[in-house]
């Protein structure tokens, strides 16, 4: 069974709901703790939302520094496959692991709501269960989720397929060119503003569309995982 | 055309989370030194010359703060 | 600085001391130097004017709450009753569940988003209390006219305050209400609500037992916060106040209570409290003194190891002090390690301040000299007690009398559509996403019903599907025009709203918000409240838990509206079964259950048409309700119906856009024969909802309705494809598209305040 | 013990939604002559007498501000 880290910091608060993403799409969810160094040999790592220190500074300007970081931004560059959820992706932002930064909705109010988004990029190992194009929705709740870059930054994104997500139906929080997630240049970290994993049951949240983004496990073939006899994913990213 | 700034501190009898958290911050991060830290808001207003002070101290008073938590300074730059 | 010892009050007999000030009356503080048998030092004095303060210690309402307790319904499911921080309901499968009501309202008016903020931070305080976690927030909302300018200021705010502190809590927010009305435009209404869930046997009490156990103070430090705003932000109108001599408001540190919750869950985990007992309105005068009261009966505390933000607080500063998101508990000296060990990993603060002790006394040092002695019972249980003068105010029967009967009602078809689209983009009526949409409701992750939807449901287990569902509800039009009938009316709506979406209504909160209790007419609408509310509450089964009283709500001498809010939680054993509010299936029968009277008294109708409010609310009837909701809760049960959605403000015409509206589906209704088209569309007779019910459901469903003698009547069928709301009465008809509806519900908040 | 004050803002190239806001209320409001504000940190630290402006530079880079979306200036007072 694939095991997934869930990050907590003081103030996540969508953590309880990651690992329960990742249990429906049956993975091990293991509890990763802010201040402990360790990973516990996990084959992937997702940031939760939430307000990470109250993210009254900056959002994800403190968790950025604490200790798991540290870990999780060296198993990133060695390919690990990382999600950052809305607070996870400033988090990512943050850490400089993704381009760009996130900053206060331009509307200026929290906005939660379900959203349209497009799939752009279906080859990461977390998208890989979605075709290019596709179009889900899933909930979106945040303040601060307005997406900026400079324009290099953004053509580069564009050009590299780098754009993993992008709103439709409307621009929620100011984002450039509607991008709603990103991804690094390898393509194993993933920062996507909207949550999937409040959309992985009937019952609660706004559906299952969100349920694929936790289902591209056993690992994405560019991470030499602790255990590699583990079938590789075929559809690797594409950089 | 002038600029005016307007800076925006919380009372200092008030409570100010997020000047805490980063003093927290700071010691995690092993930054020696740093006593206390206020987080304020500061406002660069473009005003044309004719306006004067006391425009701006109404401005800050209404819309800017809340003197109910906050006090403000003025300076031109 | 000079502080106040006990040894020198005994000294100085005759040192004239400020209780006028502090809010306490002559014979209060006459009582308190009986009390003691000497005058109080300055710190008891603080302690006894916060904790006599209206807002603490009830001493106008208390008299007439009693009947909460006197009349109270015989039921298995109270685990905790009222008098605690708040009353425990068994859910089943071993869930208890706690859930509370409390007013925030005049913070709300002086900084609208620290204000708001706070208040929620309060409440989820006293759900932790009892040793649940928190599960989801609710807020009831009242603002002055959508025009007035200063509701442009307070109503962004206090929206933005709810959402701000909820949100980083990570508790949805599930439901609530937004209502507009001139009374409230220079006293706003915040009431908060939260809910929690335990295990029956994990439930905490707030008392110190065990002498020789340890009081330790952790959270925040102590700060000169709010300071006497307890009792005099809480208690007193500030509508003369000007800005320099505003009182000082809190700020709260969402991410402190976040931690503080987590750390507290914990040690709950670990039994590591013999009690425990949050810091809220009067600080720690408050904590210390009921803590003491409720256990073994005394208590030492070192005042000086209180840890403080700002050095120079005096010990009175440091009694009265409001600063949030603290909290205090009894320890026994074996578990106290482990206390401190969960709070450091949550990097919590925590400090020993005191210990239980069997003197009777509370006794507080102060740089080694005592400047506190007194018996804690005497300021947390044995406060005044006022049998306030009522008296029925001289308007009522002018008011009751001119009941509107000769108001024009519109006849035809296009007088109807007309009044229908104005009904639904008025203030009251109008989608309230613009608020909603502020509140994170997905978080946590077992959202299963919240706004628009009647009540908010939440699922408790995910292995079972046992559920819950919470609805608040006030109406102060009809409160103002028979509050006897107002009380009930909220109550009655609140019920129904759980009913509505198949969960069992089991216990009630309640936030009663109103003006003046030194005002007769005032106390007179309070006292019909409570009996209305006590009375009911016996009629239907459904024991009171737990609530509040918001007193002084007025500008000058102009009370607000009398505004009892209610809110009542059910229990659903399966959430998989609940009722949703929309319509979705294509040729599902709408059916209208209950009956229809031409009731105006107090209606939207009258007010955003007529701009009037005469004659008497409409009647209620608590037998109907109860057998109106135990239909849809069967119906909910044995798969009859597909929707349903109560009928309140607005009536017919109203819950048929909502439920177009949510399920993005068209209906085409036919009025009953021979019905008055305009009663029948936008009367408010309470006792009513609309159902879906699929084809193949529908004997079924009329056996059902038949037998239990619950009047029914087809009205329609839900038509997916055809995009319009279509009525037709008698030989005439309207229709409205879709589109058409949906810009006029949901464009009017956003035009005012985006 | 000395007070530095850190003052943050957008890059000009960043929108500012909230100086926006506050041009529009002013409007709404009637006051005239303002044609710009933008919103920005401000932070007062206390600090040691020993810590010097590089520390305090480095405190700004990266924790105070994020260089990708904002610059600051650094004063004693
Ligand atoms: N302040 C608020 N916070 C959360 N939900 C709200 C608020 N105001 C209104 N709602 C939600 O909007 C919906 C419509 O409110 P209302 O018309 O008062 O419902 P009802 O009449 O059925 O009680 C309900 O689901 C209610 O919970
Ligand atoms: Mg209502």
């Amino acid at each position: 069974m694939p095991r997934i880290g869930v990050v907590t910091f003081p103030g996540s608060l969508d953590d309880r709901d990651a690992a329960r993403a990742v249990r429906i799409a049956g993975a091990e969810a293991v509890p990763l703790w802010h201040a402990d160094p360790w990973l516990y040999e996990v084959d992937a790592v997702i940031l939760p939302g939430g307000f990470s220190y109250g993210d009254y500074l900056r959002c994800g300007a403190i968790a950025r520094f604490s200790p798991v970081m540290e870990s999780v931004i060296g198993a990133a560059r060695d390919g690990m496959p990382v999600l950052g959820i809305c607070n996870g992706f400033q988090v990512l932002c943050e850490s400089h692991l993704l381009p760009g930064a996130l900053v206060r909705n331009d509307h200026r109010k929290f906005i939660c709501k379900e959203q349209l988004l497009r799939i752009e990029n279906a080859h990461t190992p977390w998208t890989s269960n979605y075709r290019n194009g596709q179009e889900i929705v899933i909930p979106l709740k945040n303040g601060e989720g307005g997406f900026v870059a400079d324009q290099h930054t953004l053509d580069e994104l564009e050009a590299n397929g780098r754009v993993v997500a992008r709103y439709l139906d409307g621009n929620p929080n100011g984002s450039y060119r509607d991008i709603a997630g990103i991804c690094n240049e390898a393509g194993n970290v993933v920062g996507l503003m909207p949550h999937p994993e409040h959309a992985v049951e009937a019952l609660t949240g706004s559906g299952t569309d969100g349920l694929g983004f936790f289902l591209g496990f056993p690992p994405f073939s560019g991470a030499d995982g602790p255990d590699s006899s583990r079938s590789k994913v075929e559809s690797g990213a594409q950089a | 055309m002038a600029r005016v700034v307007v800076d925006v501190v919380l009372k200092p009898e008030i409570l100010d989370p997020q000047g805490q958290a980063i003093v927290g911050a700071l010691g995690r991060l092993g930054v020696e030194g740093v006593t206390s830290v206020r987080q304020g808001k500061h406002f660069e207003l473009e005003v044309d010359d004719n306006v004067q002070d006391d425009a701006v101290a109404k401005i800050a008073d209404t819309l800017l703060s809340n003197p109910v938590i906050e006090n403000y300074t003025i300076s031109r730059k | 600085m000079n502080v106040d010892t006990v040894e020198n009050a005994e000294r100085t007999p005759e040192q004239p001391q400020p209780f006028a000030e502090l809010g306490l009356a002559e014979d209060e503080y006459a009582r308190i130097r009986e009390i003691l048998g000497r005058r109080p030092t300055s710190s008891e004095l603080a302690i006894y004017s916060v904790m006599w303060s209206e807002h603490c210690s009830y001493k106008s309402s208390r008299l007439h709450l009693k009947q909460f307790g006197e009349k109270v319904p015989k039921t298995d499911t109270l685990l905790v009753g009222m008098g605690e921080n708040a009353g425990v309901v068994d859910a089943g499968d071993g869930w208890a569940v706690t859930f509370k009501i409390e007013s925030h309202n005049h913070p709300s008016y002086v900084e609208p988003y620290q204000g708001a903020a706070t208040g929620v931070g309060g409440i989820v305080r006293d759900i932790l209390t009892m040793g649940a976690r928190p599960v989801a927030v609710m807020d009831s909302l009242r603002f002055g006219g959508l025009d007035a300018p200063d509701t442009r200021r307070v109503l962004p705010g206090v929206v933005a305050g709810v959402g701000g502190y909820g949100n980083c809590l990570g508790l949805p927010n599930i439901g609530g209400e937004v209502y507009f009305d001139d009374s409230y435009l220079g006293n706003p209404l915040v009431n908060a609500l939260c809910v929690g869930v335990m295990r029956t046997d994990g439930i905490k009490l707030a008392k110190a037992d065990g002498p020789g156990n340890l009081v330790v103070l952790f959270g925040a430090r102590t700060g000169g916060d709010g300071i006497g705003g307890a009792s005099v932000l809480a208690s007193a109108t500030f509508d003369e106040t000007g800005p320099a001599k505003r009182p000082s408001v809190q700020v709260g540190d969402p991410f402190a209570e976040k931690v503080l919750i987590e750390c507290c869950l914990e040690i709950f985990a670990a039994d590591l409290v013999v009690g425990i007992q949050d810091l809220g309105a009067a600080g720690l005068s408050c904590a210390t003194t009921e803590l003491a009261a409720a256990g073994a009966g005394g208590m030492d505390v070192d005042l000086d190891r209180a840890p403080l933000r700002d050095a120079s607080l005096v010990p009175e500063e440091i009694l009265m002090s409001e600063s949030q998101e603290r909290m205090m508990a009894v320890v026994t000296p074996e578990n106290l390690d482990g206390f401190l060990a969960i709070c450091a990993k949550w990097d919590v603060l925590a400090t020993v301040i005191g210990t239980v002790t069997d003197s009777g006394r509370l006794r507080m040092r102060w740089h080694g000299e005592t400047i506190v002695d007194l018996p804690p019972r005497t300021a947390a249980l044995e406060g005044p007690l006022y049998r306030r003068p009522v008296e029925r105010p001289l308007d009522q029967d002018a008011l009751n009398e001119h009941d509107g009967h000769a108001l024009p009602r519109p006849r035809d078809a296009a007088g109807l559509r007309d009044t229908l689209l104005r009904l639904i983009a008025s203030a009251n009526l109008a989608d309230k996403s613009w608020v909603t949409d502020q509140y994170d409701r997905f978080v946590l992750g077992n959202t299963v019903l919240a706004q628009p939807e009647d009540a908010g449901m939440i699922r408790l287990d995910e292995s079972t599907n046992r559920g819950l569902a919470i609805s608040v509800d006030g109406n102060g039009r009809y409160t103002r025009l028979e509050p006897y009938v107002g009380a009930q009316l909220a109550l009655a709506e609140a019920y129904r709203n759980v009913a509505t979406t198949g969960a069992r209504p089991l216990a009630v909160t309640n936030c009663l918000n109103f003006g003046s209790p030194e005002d007769p007419a005032v106390m007179w609408q309070f006292t019909e409240a409570v009996r209305g509310l006590a009375d009911g509450c016996l009629a239907l089964g459904t024991p009171v838990t737990g609530g509040n009283v918001s007193f002084y709500n007025q500008t000058g001498t102009t009370p607000i509206l009398p505004t009892p809010v209610i809110g009542v939680l059910g229990v659903i054993d399966d959430v998989t079964r609940r009722t949703p509010q929309g319509f979705t299936t294509d040729g599902a029968l709408i059916y209208l259950l209950g009956d229809t009277r031409d009731e105006f008294g107090g209606s939207e109708w009258a007010h955003v048409v007529h701009g009037y409010l005469g004659g008497l609310p409409p009647a209620v009837d608590l037998e109907r309700e109860k057998l109106l909701a135990d239909v849809l809760i069967n119906c909910s049960r044995d798969g009859l119906i597909d929707s349903a959605h109560d009928l309140a403000e607005g009536g017919l015409a109203q819950a048929l856009v909502e439920s177009c509206l949510r399920g993005d589906s068209g209906a085409r209704v036919v009025l009953p024969e021979g019905a008055d088209a305009f009663v029948t569309l936008f009367s408010e007779s309470p006792g009513r909802a609309i159902v879906s019910v699929p084809r193949s459901e529908e004997v079924r469903f009329t056996d059902m309705c038949t037998a239990r003698g619950l009047p029914h009547v087809r009205i329609g069928v839900v038509d997916v494809l055809d995009a319009r709301l279509a009525v037709h009465f008698g030989s005439d008809a309207f229709d409205v598209p879709l589109r058409e509806l949906r810009r006029a519900w949901t464009s009017t908040l956003p035009a005012h305040f985006d």
